[in-house]
């Protein structure tokens, strides 16, 4: 669609890149004794980088396969999932009837079978249907059962946002998911995150939430050639400071890392970390990161109200309250379902300025 | 057919107007000012058309992302829903829904859903409310192939069917769902063709014959208000355009540009209006006139949208209660 | 059965009774313009309450009726939908089919027809397959037509606890609905507001969900004889305490206000702050007892993480970091499904010991 | 019929073992010793038992709240299923499931959901992978008549016609959900039965004649081995106690007193006993054999469990995840 224009290719931002990959790299080094290190890699984009995975992860383990709404669309998927079936024929790459309901549950049956399913939905809106399935039996299978069974299974969405997408088809809804016991939460910002997260999400033995976002879909970066995992539940500090943390999720830690770039010119060193996993979420490294700066503002795609930004800024003055100098500032979507208009979009998603104008409150006491 | 001159061009002139409309918003939509995802009725005018003839203005419709045919057909105001593509405060939505949340209280559209399958237990839902508060209302589904795989339109059926409400379920079966032909999400045709003949007036027709759209409709609708209950017709039509947007946007490889048209062919506005022609019911002076009415009609209707203001920053925390 | 005999039937606590009944009768005098002063009432259980404000609902208002998959049972649901339909008639009194996903979207519908639905769940582990017409529709439905069409309905469940329910059918679900932006949200907490929260539900024009908890249905408590409504939106203190607050909900305000009471003679002073409806959340109420106790502890029967504890925490430390003293605790069930086990379930479930340890340990800084 | 005697006797030895158990269950709940809610399958013993003597070991079921006799038929542990219900550590589910929530990998059991209909889409995914798996396993679901209300029914099985799963569905009538009959919820028999002959094999059969629904069942197995798909078998039948608890818990008004003792004469266990007796495939030696050697396996059943040890608090945070 011709507005899609607004958000054109991009590189990803130059995260401190060692930083990034060094910690990443470590992090899989040492949190999985699967996966190897890994060479720098190419280049390409975030879509490129999924489908790359999907793709290894179907070649690696013939009990992998990938269903959705639409995955052997010409347009695959955003190229996400472009020609898989083609390479891995229709029986391991299919498009399912327009039953979300049923489907979401033949996925954890499949599971249950000997199968790695990874089911893929245009926008996290339609899981609102899949809810039975995901809330009251894929998360609470394998407790239910006193660990007799598992589910190894991935759900997967990519929000929607902007060319007047509306109320039903631009919902990030990962503060419902967030508060569910037994599922996985994962939020990735980086290509190569996507890619080694959507590993990572494959081999792991329980239902796993992968949700995606369209503005990250076009954007580059440096991803390895050869299957790698990064380990679900390690987050990683995409820029250090010692004035205020920033944690951000998906799109956003763009947006917060170009924030913290341009408030190093006027003095404040924001400390930005991407948590990558909201479920588990890597508490000790947010906390270890306000312990040190005593400042905290929490971004987040969804709606503000009981979602993600209220976990982590209870979770801190839980725990953390010591080291906290200030209130913690949340930026997230407004409570309202998102209007169609353009301009009444623009009014409602939040940003880079959004996340400046938080930080600076929270640094100074004062919006000025 | 027994219906009278001035219903037969009546019912086409619906249809022409619903077409040209559908092709303005084609031609102008890789302009970027209707900043919304479009879904074009071409090729399915007949549905509404037939359908929206057999009701009141009382009478409820609930229909779905391709709904600018309907609004139409069932008398929505031109110009709001030219407002409301346009993003603006005028549109019948006050800009909040965009293409797909089409509204039209004062004609019995309380609001369409973009969620598939979404609408059907929510009309089904209308008609229960018109049951209970004794009105001789009747309620009519629209929607298509995909959202017949869905669940809730079985649960909906068999709820109208117990309660025998006063619901007319007109399944839009144009072969695909955005790029999954039928073939992939349904095994043949759908149960309720046979199953429930017993219980259910089911129907399988042309759905680009607009006066057989009618007489079923119309039928189905009286039983409706004689309280037999629920009905359920599959139209048999075909999307010539993509799933959203225009032509251009309509990714290839899909489908097969023969099967394209051979639809095109069978176009429902032309084959009608060549019938009317034939027939004698139309002219060149009467077709003549009516296009360049809907003409007019489009260019103010865009005119109108383009010239209303666009919602601001302000208005972004109303609507979310009703007092 | 036989183990409900595990919570007999008893009176609500004493909540300085004056004051409960005081605080109620002034909001709904300055709130709600149509409700009239009550009456002290009669001691009836909360089933009770609840069975009368529906009856008084069906008899007022002839758009108003019951919907849900039991409600004409012999049982009638604990009693609170018994006989309704030998009173009003199966035509306003029904039970339904097993298909909570359409008939969820038939109550929307039916709202949209000029009725006013209320949909009974017996469990709102049931809920999750309402979500679709919930959160996609129900929620969004006044916003996205920019205010055309409202959708006055009640969805209502009871939660399950205990007697070995298990998994899917004890869950609170609160921490996922406070989530939603168009959704009110009530968990009441005493007969009296039982009843006028119903009616508060019933009359309300926007859709309103009730969650009730089974712990409630057979105390008893002061209930006013003729109709009123309790303003959706307005907490009321249970207790006033200079120490700490303690904000509860559902029969966790009885838990509190008992280890409230137990810790007066400690000497610690405990404010007991029950919030009745969580969205909108009376926030001022929270903020000015924070301020002038300095510490907090938030109790919820739902689960901990990304719940009802985690917004009211974020709130607060947002909102009047300045008055904290010490660390938020939460109180709230484990993040995990719901054990079958009795033995299990003991270990599960949080009571008035867990909030008497978390106050003792937010006023003294330590266990002890 | 052409079924040997011995088996036979085995459909009559799993039929009275089931109804044995569910009495003796029902016998001792006051004691509240058992604190799950219990959903007694006495009156249906036929249907587990003549679906699982068509499956292998190797093969699925999927089932529901009211599961004891499909885990039993199906191979289950009789002591750990005791043990479950007493919330022992050595239950099936080591105390975490309680009575609606058995499992038992090794006989194809992977679990059981108490969420009406959620078995339902699950089963069929278990079919679906058998079928990725190139395995000619088989997958049965057993789910209610309450559970046919659902949409994931309909969603279920049209996705199994498409790909033509091996999967059996089977519906049992027992004219009741809760407190709610048939009648209250369906309009009339299941389309299914009607809507879908050409490419379902579907079936409404007597549910308490257990050599019926062996017969049944087989060819819908052997269907779906050889690859044609997924059947659909409804039986009709009766749950003769309540709802859910002891017969004293089962609240009055709700049903004719009439219609239970009229299912109660139509018993499939005394009705298939008599009738072997009468044929005589059965004689008093070995019921009374049989009736004491169950009676003993109980007896055991029973002391495994309530000499098992309870979970603790320790366990409590085990097994949210798999590593
Ligand atoms: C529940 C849900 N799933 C998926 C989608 C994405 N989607 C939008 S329209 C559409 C195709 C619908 O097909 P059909 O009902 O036949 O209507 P048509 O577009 O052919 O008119 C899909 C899959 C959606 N909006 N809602
Ligand atoms: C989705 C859902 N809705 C409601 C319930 C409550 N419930 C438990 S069993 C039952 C009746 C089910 O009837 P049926 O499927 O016929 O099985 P039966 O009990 O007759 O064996 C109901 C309503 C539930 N467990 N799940
Ligand atoms: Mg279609
Ligand atoms: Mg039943």
């Amino acid at each position: 669609m011709p507005w899609s224009r607004i958000k054109p290719d991009t590189n990803e931002p130059d995260f401190l890149s060692q930083d990034m990959h060094g910690s990443a790299t470590r992090a899989i080094a040492a949190g999985d004794p699967d996966s190897q290190q890994c060479g720098a890699g190419r280049r390409i984009t975030y879509a490129e980088a999924t489908n790359e995975a999907l793709s290894q992860a179907l070649s690696l383990d013939p009990s992998v396969f990938v269903m959705g709404q639409g995955v052997d669309d010409p347009s695959g998927m955003f190229g996400a999932t472009r020609d898989l079936h083609k390479r891995f024929g229709r029986e391991r790459v299919f498009d399912t009837p327009l039953a979300e309901t049923a489907l979401s549950g033949i996925a954890v049956g499949a599971a249950l079978g000997g199968m790695r399913p990874v089911y893929f939905h245009n926008r996290p809106d339609f899981l609102l249907l899949a809810m039975d399935q995901l809330v009251n039996h894929a998360a609470k299978w394998h407790y239910m059962f006193g660990g007799a069974a598992s589910v190894p299974l991935v759900f997967w969405a990519c929000v929607g946002r902007g060319w007047g997408s509306a109320a039903q088809h631009s919902q990030a809804l990962q503060g419902l998911f967030m508060h569910v016991p037994g599922l996985k939460l994962i939020m990735p910002s980086t290509c190569f995150d996507a890619k080694g997260l959507m590993l990572a999400a494959i081999k792991d033995n329980n239902p796993v939430l992968i949700i995606d976002h369209r503005m990250n879909f076009k954007q580059r970066g440096l991803v390895p050639e050869e299957p790698y995992t990064v380990p679900i539940g390690k987050g990683v500090i995409r820029r250090s400071g010692r004035d205020c943390t920033v944690v951000a999720v998906s799109h956003l830690v763009t947006d917060a890392f170009l924030a913290a770039q341009d408030l190093a010119g006027e003095g404040i060193e924001v400390e930005v970390i991407d948590p990558r996993t909201l479920r588990p979420l890597d508490e000790e490294l947010i906390l270890a990161s306000v312990a040190k700066t005593g400042r905290l503002v929490i971004c987040d795609t969804g709606w503000k109200t009981g979602g993600v930004t209220a976990e982590i800024a209870a979770m801190v003055v839980e725990k953390g309250f010591s080291s906290l100098k200030a209130p913690i500032a949340r930026v997230a979507n407004p409570d309202l379902p998102t209007p169609s208009g353009y301009t009444l979009e623009q009014a409602y998603y939040i940003g880079q300025d959004d996340i400046r104008r938080a930080i600076i409150k929270t640094v100074r006491g004062s919006e000025a | 057919m027994s219906l009278a001159a001035a219903a037969r061009r009546g019912l086409w002139r619906t249809m022409l107007r619903i077409r040209r409309v559908q092709e303005r918003i084609e031609s102008e939509y890789l302009k970027d000012e209707m900043k919304t995802p479009v879904h074009l009725y071409i090729g399915q005018e007949a549905i509404a058309t037939g359908v929206c003839a057999a009701l009141r203005t009382d009478d409820a419709i609930n229909s779905n992302h391709r709904s600018h045919g309907h609004y139409l057909a069932k008398g929505g105001d031109l110009p709001a829903m030219m407002a409301e593509l346009f993003c603006r405060k005028t549109g019948c939505s006050k800009g909040y829904g965009g293409s797909m949340h089409l509204v039209d209280v004062a004609h019995g559209n309380m609001g369409t859903s973009a969620i598939v399958g979404g609408g059907i237990p929510i009309g089904t839902g209308q008609g229960l409310a018109f049951q209970m508060r004794k009105l001789d209302r009747v309620s009519v589904v629209f929607f298509g192939d995909g959202a017949a795989d869905e669940g809730t339109f079985y649960e909906s059926l068999n709820f109208a069917l117990l309660k025998k409400l006063p619901v007319v379920y007109v399944m839009e079966n144009n072969g695909w769902a955005v790029c999954s032909p039928t073939a992939t999400r349904h095994c043949g045709d759908n149960v309720f063709h046979k199953g429930a003949t017993d219980r259910l007036f089911s129907a399988k027709i042309d759905g680009n014959d607009p006066e057989l759209v009618f007489a079923t409709a119309q039928k189905a609708v009286e039983r409706a208000r004689r309280g037999e209950g629920p009905s359920f017709i599959e139209c048999v039509t075909y999307r010539i355009l993509g799933h959203a947007g225009c032509v251009t946007q309509d990714p290839k490889g899909y489908r097969d540009p023969a099967e394209i048209e051979a639809w095109r062919e069978r176009c429902p506005v032309c084959a009608y209006q060549a019938k009317l022609l034939a027939e004698g019911v139309l002219d060149e002076q009467v077709l003549n006139a009516t296009e360049t009415m809907i003409a007019a009609e489009i260019d103010a209707a865009f005119d109108f949208a383009r010239q209303s203001p666009l919602p601001t920053a302000a208005d972004l925390h109303q609507n979310l209660f009703c007092e």
